[in-house]
């Protein structure tokens, strides 16, 4: 749920590809060309942020009834354009298949033990979201 | 006793990522914080205010529990505990 | 926007992924394995279908704001656990593409001229949505 | 005159993917679906009721232009119009 390497996101979404569910609905979040950075570090409390993945993944399954829920999260340094996060619900139905990804990518935001260095020419920031 | 201390992002930069340190049988949390500051040049003023208030960003857990600031400051240590402070999270 | 050949997720994605858009959002239909059905066969009022279908992209582009909608459904006969069509939306705001997503396979789903039928051992059914 | 039909789904099925027909000058919607009726067996019972009341799950398109029914059966066809008959969608 958790990768220091590139997010390979065909092997990621084939996964939640199957016969036995018709709606598959992916977030894919990507590093943003804003104004002076250059790239993205990103580290995360690892053991403690596992445990909340797989609690908002359970989460998700419970609330949603989806048959298929799969998160992966990169760490350290990503380059513009890389891909951050994958979340990836496959369902029978497709309203619930987009309620249980947009449940799990918010949930992801608010509560895991992630955080995010903006690089620049002159060092960096981290990001706060408050 | 000895603690473990886990920091991330701006105050892993201060702290470093993971440290232990060994502090007297009966501490707590703020006793902690405190021989931090004196030990980390910068850590003071990255998790107290001017007038000495705990920082509203500042988020500590105890073996991954979140503790309740400032009330939670007096909880006692135990050998081996794991004590994580970091600023509010921004992943996705 | 309407295809005979297999769907390549992969590089439909790939032109949605950028850093001017940090977030991507995808819906992949899948065939299911409903009881009794061996395949679908699709087929398609193919101009018609397709000005419905740049209609209702320039709809998400202007009521989402989103920067990036890219929509393939194929047609043709299909196996089970094969995918029927993908929507991805991309946006620097991730609630814009999720909304601007669902919006276009509902409005695909309601308005755009394609049929499908369901081939069982028996012949098959033209599925009916009303 | 030619009309050309493009049919889906049942309807192609009966009336065949793409037809044209020749059919009389000023004749309407109505005129030609009577025609494919004679010629094409099944398809009266595709489109009628048993009372002879046009079925509602049958949509007609004019020239890419959405008919409404039963009104617009005596629109009046033209040269080289494209009528087509289909069922109500089900793509995605």
């Amino acid at each position: 749920m958790i990768t220091e390497g590139a997010i390979d996101l065909a092997e990621m979404l084939r996964g939640a590809i199957s016969p036995e569910s018709g709606a598959v609905v992916a977030f894919i979040g990507v590093v943003r060309a804003d104004p002076g950075v250059t790239a993205l570090e990103i580290e995360a409390y690892d053991d403690a942020a596992l445990d909340e993945l797989r609690r908002i993944k359970e989460e998700a399954i419970s609330r949603f009834g989806v048959s298929y829920v799969n998160i992966l999260h990169r760490k350290g340094r990503i380059s513009l354009g890389e891909i951050i996060v994958v979340v990836a619900c496959a369902s029978p139905h497709r309203k619930d298949a987009f309620d249980a990804c947009e449940y799990v990518i918010d949930e992801l935001k608010r509560r895991v033990l992630i955080w995010k260095k903006e690089l620049t020419g002159e060092g960096g920031r981290w990001v706060n979201t408050r | 006793m000895k603690i473990n201390i886990r920091a991330f992002a701006g105050f892993r930069e201060i702290l470093g990522r993971e440290i232990s340190l060994e502090i007297e049988e009966g501490s707590n949390v703020s006793d902690l914080i405190e021989r931090l500051c004196r030990i980390k040049p910068g850590f003071r003023d990255a998790v107290f205010s001017e007038t000495g208030e705990l920082r509203d960003y500042v988020i500590i857990m105890l073996n991954r529990r979140r503790l309740d600031m400032p009330e939670d400051l007096n909880s006692p240590l135990s050998d081996n505990d794991e004590v994580a402070i970091f600023p509010p999270v921004a992943g996705g």
